[in-house]
């Protein structure tokens, strides 16, 4: 029975996304966003497993895996994607091209998460390009079009790159599956070419600096709710990626004791940490500041990333479920963070009619919800109590202390504060009366957005918030 | 021996696009950039297949697999690539008639 | 033979080398298709027949008109190349050096998936290698990769571009006549191809191509084929996708697995996948050729 | 007896008149309110004499730190005393206190209850809280006419009282901490170590009026209204010495210096106050120095009490001494209103205040058959046996001071004489005999107090005509000679060394309050002057921003960045992964 | 353990409440007051009975495990009790004050929901079992309390919100490090008198590293110098927020934190063997010397006060780093005592504030004659802060001198009297101005609140219940029900005496 669910996960969104094309839209949407949700949940409940394709078993046919953090990955998806997709029904401005593009992209993330296929893992990463680039596209104007289409050149470059180090692979072993390349993975250099080549690859679909050039343009011009899902989840493929090739596929490699690649990523994390912590702190729209906070969170999780690395060079345990959970848990916590904050930001600029931030404040007042949502957001992205950040807050520095990584424990902290201090930007405006210095300017009209928006937003915050009570549960689940 | 010829080749391809996408001075061309080193990036694949004999048929089926992935990315291109010179015109047009209004 | 293949990626490089250095937007383009050419001749020098097909009907074909018709809507531009720092030649040329020196290592280890391949092709239904990886081995693959072909095209209709068939460049009644007679021909060439594929190069691809071909020809002539409101149409660019999904659902049926056949069905059911796929690719790529036409755009801007 | 059970709670009484007091319709009759608030303290002084021997105590546990009350044959002696001074302020209130009278009355009232409080404490903290309460809220009597000279007077008698608060605060803690206990009678007999013992000493000397720490004194009397004057040297200065008694273990400081200190220390205060106190051009300040002069009899007084070691009896005469002085004291500050006023009174009146002046000065010049006489002779008597560090010479030389001192006043009453009825002396001052009988009441007291204590007590009493009379007729030959040959004496500031204090504060308080302006600065400026560096940064960054957006102009330019950074990140990673043992581990520079 | 669902209904009082209370509609005042007075009543019996079950020996512990080895744990106990109680009296003064100054005044269903937000993480505070949760809380308190800081949304307001907030978030990241240092050394278990560090194999260096981030992060809430720039800048707030907010939320949250770290996770006895307690004590000193030095200079009446905030509470500090049970008693019990003193001056400050438009110092010449009963509250609360007997103030500074002697600190003391003299110095003038010299012809900002009262009742009555409360509290010290006894029978166990 899993396996039908298993393929219902991948098949029931592209389907109906496909079937947008011949039907009235809303009624493939919401059968595919419905089972994308179902079956989403429902992943929770299968014991972790490997699906030979067709019968085929590798190295010749195609493999999916569930395992941990594949499950809880495509849960997140169905979650975040399908509060998106609330928020997308009540958007009277959207293009009903969304839907099947959104659809398309759903597809692509759950069949990129289960996938043990290094090829085929390529496959669905350019689906996932493809329909992410358009669904920036949907917005119209020069501003969007330039930035999908720098979006898409990065992805492409990226996909070139990943494709370049699969070959490699290929040629070395033989093999394209992932549990295969593991165990006959050799330190040579040839494999390390590869990984370097793979690893750059994905760092520009997941927009780590400095190949995060792209994101804040194609983040901030996109359609409210597609900023949202790009951000909470499409970039999270490119880390996804990153996690299995640094931590799984490339393990024998990377876990060396004497291995010292790990600081090359943690340095990058801190980098981006620190630069889109800067940028989202002087950029005068709100959008891009939630955007250029995307960069920051980024490099979060680079950041835990390498610390990751770096606990497997001290003990042999591999990917350990301590290590793989709370990388999941960070995601999630940004995830609906993020998409909180994007749905919010965008409700609040079309109440307004304005992006910049200056301009804002009236707007803001008169939104309390999404005030509230991003507020919710900010702390949970800083990892402020009691929020799911928090708690990956917490077990990154745990992590970090017993590593006795002290500069990088402080370059979380500080990347917190850096959080809260741009948070602090939106919510300030929200609170002001704007007498004397810094008088809000003179509003056009508010354009009437229903209050709805503003609480699937809120929704969304509060779940990252709120998540952090069933850490236990999580962390317990696989215990 | 003649798939070392090319094994070299293919990378050469690679390393002309990515010094096309560093140096190209317009969309176009960058997108080209990025297809050649596709192209590159296959013949590395079909190179590696010929070190079998007969060839290796998985490399094949990838690469037919990445041929049509790289045409409908192309594709995708270019139609922004058209979509962004129809609103530059859309642009220029409006910013003649204010031209004109002013 | 040696300086035949010497002398193919030497052309390949210079031509790789001209097309992304060069100063006009139409150099490039012509470049670019002619070594798409040359680099379908090198995939043939590799026993890569099928690729080779691919890639001169797709890769240098198709992308060869929608280049040229995008380039005529793009207003006459210098390309305006940015100079390079010599620390940046330094890098490539490190960067070179690793990739090369890395591949040397492994010029002659004989690792390949062929020993697997030749062990279950009686077992995948269709006897051509490349088919039965494409089709069968790695099914999902090839379905994924229909639907990134029609999500590619999903996306361009998204940007606001759709085929308009009210609008034909060349008309006249020896043009219909000529593509009268030559249709026929080319179906037959399409299914021929896509026959042929279970067995030798050819398949789904190369038919789709020239299915492609046909209906654009259909279109130059005026005749109905394409149009997008009609639901065979619309039916048609989802069909691959559809009928590979579908035929994998049967698997799970039938127990063999998602994407799974049982092999007394494999040779029908690659068959009908290779039907529906080539229709769909034919359609979808004839289709984005159409609706990237500078006269549909010229005219309603 | 009700009066055993209800003593403790005597003082709450003008607590709750005070509390009354915001009440506007009480607030008109304040003047009797403060009469009324004695009613009860009087009555229990009287119930008091029906308990002998008197020893009530009681103990209220849930009373701040646990309080102890008693009331014995010594604090029944001061209770009397502080009842009778405060009655007569109390008295003389009504006619000699013009403005704000609510007000007054409400500081009058709480000072009254504190001085109660004390009186009657059995334990340190209550003791302390009632020397508190008295002290400070007498800062509101003696400001009260909120004259510039009044304000000045308040201002130094607040810090020194505050200074003296708080230093004995610091010694009640040690102490209690260092004993265990809060009893009085037990601090007594327990020895201490000396910077705690010294606390103390020091806390209550300030308002004992030590010499150096007098300063307030002279300002505080002649700045108050009259009867404030009075109950300020009739009980607070007082306070301070049946302080040190109370507080200090007088069983154990036999072997120590301490009394031998004290002795001295009496013997400097008399004569400090007395040459001070003569070069006082105003009454109330002369009588201000002759009370730190009288106190320095206590303060000998005490010393010799220590020596003796068996200290009861001693501090009874002690007492005796310290009632005295309070009865005349406060009679002599009240005459100085009086003869304010005389110019308004009928020509007997104002004769028999000036008898009534005379009988006083005399009195506490000790004339032979006053009560003045009486009780130094006895303190000498008594203490002939142990207070051989200082001599007779000495005690000689204190009569003679307090000789000159009276005489002087006398002397300068004369001038005041010729004044203007001051504005603070309403018009029915003089018309309100029963006040001025109540004072004539005082003097009669005075006088006849010892010749029934004598009896009481039973001790004979020679008087001592020799030594009696000797510095009185010495004081009036000086005076004499002095006035002869016009003599000008040099003429001191009230408060004496106060000069100097005040001199050295404005030495300190300049560069302290510059110290804190240039601190304050510092401390505001920093935040801007990282501010300025973080702009600094800033702008560097918005000049790079701007040089960068313009050198993108064409989005290309970012390509070369990005390509190159790619290269070089997948170099580096490849040249790091392959080759783990060509660099030294940089990863995790610590650990 | 067993649950109790005791401490989680403790904490939804004022949670709920608060979250219910922001969508209540601008306009609806008779709906939202009755349920914030409601809710502060149901509270304050709450507590009430929980303090009668603590004192027959009952346990109360609720526990939501988060991750494993970490546990969201909620406890009664007495120390909790002190503050709970604290907290419950004067959030039900303070709302109801609140609501007399927030009278026409905008965004109030705001103001009051986070006004219940941040009374409900001051009772979780309270409430922390172990240090986690105290974190938890902690941070919580910090939001809760940025929109009220910055309530009135001037300029002035959101300068000084930003600077409270950079206080207090890095602060509370280098709490959050501390916490997660202990954690990783020695886990976190439950609070426990005594400590759980001391038994622990741990290098001294990292429990020294561990006492200085914990202290960092404690500090700036409780404004130890030179972590205290914060809190006179908060003085823009309403006064309801800065009463309550220097009485007991956020200042109060550090020195109780400070408590419980001294007490229940290093041990006291520990602490002071490791040299820990010195190292606070020289700090509250300084803090104590310091803020009255600077409160002296202040012109203005909410500035002057902040220093003293500064000052008073690190009594709390200093009493606790005595190490020793009279000390602590002196450092608990001024917990509640500069609490009611200070939130009485507070209120009498708004008062002026309100009603007269008196801001600073020098204004207030004469408020005595035009407001008594509020100048009478102000100077109980002034003459307790000096620790005038028999105020409450007295007994603190009394614990705290007996706590001196028996740690053979005897410097501390000098310090007492310093801090006294420095006090008085600058309340008295205070006191002064306002009883002795003539009001002005004409106030700043005189409104007429009450015809019956000097000002609006609301804003009466709390300052005159918490000046009573000043005076009982020192005059009924000895006792049980007062928080003397209360502190002497939670002492005994902590030292187990």
């Amino acid at each position: 029975m899993t396996e039908w669910g298993l393929a219902a996960l991948v098949v029931w969104p592209l389907l109906w996304g496909a079937l947008t094309l011949v039907m009235p839209v809303r009624w493939a949407a919401l059968p595919g966003v419905l089972g994308g949700v179902f079956f989403g949940t429902w992943v929770l409940t299968w014991a972790p497993q490997s699906v030979a394709l067709g019968g085929w078993l590798p190295p010749l046919g195609l493999s999916w895996r569930l395992d941990g953090v594949s499950q809880f990955m495509i849960a997140l998806v169905a979650w975040v994607g399908g509060l998106s997709s609330l928020y997308a029904w009540w958007d009277r401005s959207l293009p009903s091209a969304f839907w099947g593009l959104w659809l398309g992209v759903w597809a692509a993330m759950n069949a990129l998460l289960l996938t043990a296929d290094v090829f085929h893992f390529y496959v669905t990463l350019e689906l996932l390009s493809v329909a992410a680039v358009a669904l920036v596209a949907l917005t119209p104007g020069p501003a969007a079009t330039r930035a999908a289409f720098r979006y898409l050149l990065v992805s492409l470059t990226g996909s070139m790159l990943f494709l370049l180090g699969v070959a490699l692979l290929y040629g070395r072993y033989g093999v394209l599956d992932m549990l295969l390349l593991r165990d006959a993975m050799q330190g040579d250099g040839i494999t390390a070419l590869a990984l370097a080549v793979m690893t750059l690859g994905l760092m520009a679909k997941a927009a780590v600096f400095p190949l995060h050039g792209w994101l804040p343009q194609a983040h901030a011009k996109a359609q409210t709710v597609v900023s949202a899902v790009l951000s909470a989840l499409v970039i999270k493929a490119g880390l996804y990626g990153l996690l299995r090739l640094w931590l799984d596929l490339f393990a024998p490699l990377t876990s060396q004791p004497d291995s010292q690649a790990g600081w090359v990523l943690a340095l990058l994390g801190t980098v981006a940490i620190f630069w889109g912590g800067y940028q989202a702190f002087r950029t005068p729209a709100l959008k891009p500041l939630v955007a250029w906070s995307t960069v920051a969170q980024v490099g979060v999780l680079v950041l835990a990333l390498a610390l990751m690395v770096e606990a497997t060079t001290r003990d042999s345990d591999g990917l350990t479920e301590t290590l793989w959970r709370g990388w999941v848990w960070l995601v999630a916590a940004h995830a609906l963070a993020k998409a909180g904050w994007f749905l919010a930001a965008g409700t609040v600029q079309k109440r307004a009619g304005e992006t910049r931030l200056a301009g804002l404040g009236v707007a803001l007042q008169r939104s309390p919800l999404s005030v509230f949502a991003m507020a919710l957001a900010v702390v949970s992205l800083a990892g402020l109590p009691l929020s799911m950040g928090f708690l990956g807050k917490w077990w990154l520095l745990s992590l970090a202390w017993e590593l006795q990584a002290w500069l990088w424990l402080a370059v979380s902290l500080l990347g917190s504060l850096l959080t809260l201090a741009y948070g602090w930007r939106v919510l300030n405006l929200g609170l002001s009366t704007g007498h004397g210095a810094e008088p809000l300017t003179p509003q056009a009209p508010l354009q009437t957005v229903p209050t709805r928006l503003d609480a699937v937003a809120l929704i969304l915050s509060a779940l990252s918030v709120l998540g952090a009570l069933g850490g236990y549960w999580y962390w317990e689940a696989g215990a | 021996m003649n798939e070392v010829v090319y094994l070299y080749g293919a990378l050469g391809v690679v390393l002309i696009g990515f010094y096309g996408l560093a140096r190209a001075g317009h969309v176009l061309q960058q997108l080209l950039a990025v297809n050649v080193m596709g192209a590159g990036v296959f013949m590395l694949l079909l190179a590696l297949a010929t070190r079998h004999t007969p060839a290796d048929a998985v490399p094949q089926a990838l690469v037919l697999t990445g041929i049509v992935v790289a045409i409908s990315t192309l594709a995708l291109g270019l139609a922004l690539i058209r979509r962004l010179a129809v609103e530059a015109r859309q642009a220029e047009k409006r910013s003649d008639q204010e031209a004109l209004h002013d | 033979m040696i300086w035949l293949d010497l002398m193919l990626v030497g052309l390949i490089l210079g031509l790789a080398w001209r097309c992304v250095h060069a100063i006009e937007l139409m150099e490039a383009v012509v470049v670019f298709v002619a070594l798409g050419m040359l680099v379908a001749l090198a995939w043939a020098r590799l026993q890569a027949p099928d690729a080779a097909l691919a890639e001169a009907a797709i890769g240098a074909g198709l992308a060869g008109a929608l280049l040229l018709a995008t380039l005529r809507q793009l207003p006459a531009q210098a390309v305006r190349p940015q100079p390079l720092h010599w620390l940046w030649w330094g890098l490539w040329g490190l960067f070179g050096v690793t990739l090369l020196w890395a591949i040397g290592s492994i010029l002659s280890t004989p690792v390949s998936l062929m020993p697997w391949v030749n062990t279950h092709l009686p077992e995948a239904g269709v006897s051509h290698p490349v088919t039965a990886v494409l089709l069968n081995f790695r099914a999902l693959d090839t379905a994924l990769e229909l639907a990134v072909l029609l999500w590619a095209w999903m996306a361009q209709r998204a940007l606001g571009e759709s085929p308009d068939t009210s609008f034909h460049p060349v008309q006249g009644r020896v043009l219909a006549t000529a593509v009268k007679a030559l249709l026929p021909l080319m179906g037959l060439v399409a299914v021929y191809v896509l026959w042929r594929g279970s067995s030798a190069p050819g398949g789904a691809f190369q038919s789709g191509a020239v299915l492609a071909a046909a209906w654009l020809m259909l279109w130059l002539a005026d005749l109905p084929g394409l149009d997008p409101r009609r639901w065979s149409v619309r039916l048609g660019w989802l069909g691959g996708v559809m009928v590979f999904f579908l035929v994998g659902l049967l698997g799970l049926v039938q127990g063999i697995g998602f994407m799974g056949y049982r092999p007394d069905q494999a040779t029908g059911l690659i068959l009908l996948i290779e039907s529906a796929a080539a229709l769909s690719i034919g359609l979808l790529l004839a289709s984005m050729v159409l609706a990237s036409l500078p006269g549909i755009k010229g005219r309603r801007a | 007896m009700s009066g055993m059970h209800l003593f403790s709670t005597l003082w709450i009484w003008p607590l709750l008149l005070a509390a009354l007091l915001a009440l506007p319709a009480v607030r008109k009759g304040s003047g009797s309110l403060l009469v009324i608030a004695l009613l009860p303290g009087w009555s229990l002084w009287g119930l008091a004499w029906t308990a002998t021997p008197l020893d009530w105590h009681q103990a209220w546990s849930f009373w701040l730190l646990g309080a102890h009350w008693r009331l014995d044959a010594l604090s029944h002696a001061w209770l009397g005393l502080t009842l009778a001074v405060w009655t007569l302020a109390a008295l003389h209130s009504e006619v000699m206190v013009a403005c704000n009278r609510a007000r007054y009355a409400v500081f009058f009232l709480l000072s009254l209850s504190g001085s109660l409080l004390w009186v009657l404490a059995g334990d340190a903290v209550s003791f302390y809280l009632g020397f508190s309460l008295m002290s400070i809220s007498a800062w509101g009597l003696v400001m009260h006419e909120g004259t510039p000279k009044a304000l000045r007077a308040g201002r130094w008698y607040l810090v020194l009282a505050l200074i003296g608060e708080l230093v004995l605060f610091v010694g009640v803690v040690a102490r209690a901490a260092e004993t265990g206990t809060l009893r009085l009678a037990d601090w007594q007999a327990l020895p201490g170590t000396d910077w705690v013992l010294l606390c103390l000493w020091l806390g209550l000397a300030i308002k004992a009026g030590v010499p150096l720490l007098h300063v307030w004194l002279p300002l505080a009397h002649p700045a108050a209204p009259v009867p404030a004057s009075a109950v300020l040297s009739g009980v607070m200065i007082k306070a301070g010495v049946i302080g040190w008694w109370l507080l200090l273990p007088g069983q154990v400081l036999v072997e120590t210096h301490w009394p031998q200190a004290m002795l001295w220390l009496g013997l400097l205060t008399m004569l400090y106050g007395a040459v001070f106190g003569v070069m006082q051009t105003d009454p109330k300040t002369l009588l201000a120095y002759s009370s730190i002069s009288q106190m320095g009899w206590l303060i000998w007084g005490l010393g010799w009490v220590w020596q003796m070691g068996a200290p009861e009896v001693g501090m009874l005469w002690l007492s005796a001494f310290a009632l005295h002085h309070a009865l005349v004291k406060s009679g002599l500050f009240l005459s100085v209103g009086w003869l304010k006023a005389q110019s308004q009174m009928p020509g007997w009146q104002r004769t028999a205040t000036w008898l009534g002046v005379g009988l006083l000065a005399l009195a506490l010049a000790g004339v032979p058959l006053s009560s003045g006489d009486w009780v130094k002779t006895a303190l000498k008597v008594q203490a002939a046996g142990v207070a051989h560090q200082v001599s007779g010479v000495g005690l000689w030389l204190g009569a003679l001071a307090t000789a000159l001192l009276m005489g002087r006043f006398l002397m300068v009453l004369r001038t005041l004489d010729t004044l203007r009825p001051v504005q603070d002396a309403p018009d029915r001052a003089g018309l309100n005999p029963w006040v001025w009988l109540s004072w004539w009441l005082g003097i009669a007291t005075a006088w006849g107090w010892f010749v029934w204590q004598i009896q009481a007590w039973g001790v004979g009493y020679a008087p001592s005509w020799l030594s009696g009379l000797t510095p009185l007729f010495v004081a009036v030959l000086l005076l004499w000679v002095w006035h002869r040959l016009r003599l000008r004496g040099p003429a001191v500031a009230p408060g004496d060394v106060l000069v100097w204090y005040e001199w050295l504060w404005h030495l300190l308080a300049r560069p302290l309050h510059q110290g804190h302006l240039r601190w304050h600065h510092w401390q505001q400026s920093w935040p801007r002057r990282l501010q300025t560096w973080y702009g600094r940064v800033a702008c560097w960054f918005s000049r790079w921003h701007t040089r960068s957006a313009k050198a993108g102009r064409n989005a290309q330019s970012e390509w070369a960045w990005l390509m190159g950074a790619m290269m070089a990140l997948v170099l580096i990673l490849a040249w790091l992964l392959m080759s783990p043992f060509a660099l030294d581990r940089l990863t995790f520079w610590v650990g | 353990m067993s649950q109790s669902i005791w401490p989680w209904l403790v904490l939804m009082t004022s949670a709920l409440p608060g979250l219910v209370i922001f969508f209540i509609p601008e306009t609806r005042r008779t709906l939202r007051s009755l349920l914030n007075v409601g809710a502060a009543l149901v509270k304050l019996q709450l507590v009430g009975l929980l303090l009668l079950g603590l004192y027959a020996g009952e346990s109360y512990h609720w526990q939501l495990p988060l991750l494993p080895g970490l546990t969201l744990s909620l406890k009664v106990d007495a120390l909790a009790g002190l503050f709970l109680i604290l907290s419950a009296v004067l959030w039900l003064l303070t709302t109801l004050y609140a609501i007399g100054y927030l009278e026409h005044s905008p965004h109030r269903s705001r103001f009051f929901g986070f006004f219940s937000l941040c009374v409900s993480a001051t009772a979780g505070v309270a409430m922390s079992a172990n240090l986690f949760t105290f974190v938890v809380f902690y941070e919580l308190l910090t939001l809760a309390t940025w929109p009220l800081v910055v309530h009135r949304g001037t300029p002035q307001a959101l300068a000084a919100g930003r600077v409270y907030l950079r206080y207090t978030l890095v602060s509370g990241s280098v709490l959050l490090l501390g916490a997660v240092t202990l954690h990783a050394l020695v886990g976190t278990p439950e609070f426990v008198p005594g400590g759980y560090v001391s038994d622990a194999d741990v290098a001294q260096v990292w429990l020294w590293a561990v006492f200085v981030l914990l202290l960092i992060g404690l500090g700036v809430k409780a404004a130890l110098v030179p972590l205290h720039g914060w809190l006179p800048r908060a003085m823009v707030a309403p006064a309801p927020v800065s009463a309550l907010l220097h009485a007991v939320a956020v200042v109060k949250a550090g020195a109780f934190g400070i408590v419980r770290v001294m007490f229940e996770v290093f041990g006291i006895e520990f602490a002071a063997d490791l040299g820990m307690a010195d190292l606070l004590l020289g700090l509250a000193a300084l803090t104590i010397v310091y803020g009255s030095w600077r409160a002296l200079f202040e012109s203005d009446l909410k500035k002057r006060l902040a220093f003293s905030t500064v000052s008073q509470v690190s009594y709390v500090a200093l009493g606790v780093a005595l190490a020793g049970p009279l000390g602590a008693i002196g450092g608990l019990i001024h917990i509640v005592h500069q609490g009611v003193m200070k939130i009485t001056l507070f209120l009498a400050a708004g008062n002026y504030a309100e009603t007269l438009g008196v801001h600073k110092v020098s204004e207030l010449s004469g408020v005595g004659r035009r407001m008594p009963w509020t100048t009478a509250a102000f100077t109980l609360g002034a003459l307790g802060m000096i620790g005038f007997p028999p105020l409450a103030g007295f007994v603190s500074k009394w614990y705290l001198g007996l706590g001196a002697w028996e740690a053979e600190a005897n410097w501390v003391l000098a310090v007492l009297l310093v801090s006294g003299l420095l006090n008085a110095a600058y309340f008295l003038p205070l006191l002064y101005r306002a009883w002795f010299e003539s009001p002005p012809a004409q106030w700043p900002q005189a409104q007429r609140l009450s015809r019956v009262f000097e000002t609006h009742a609301l804003l009466l009555f709390p300052p005159l219940v918490t000046a009573s409360l000043v005076v009982l509290l020192g005059v009924l010290a000895g006792l049980n029900v007062t928080s003397l006894g209360w502190v002497q029978w939670l002492v005994k166990r902590e030292f187990a005496l």
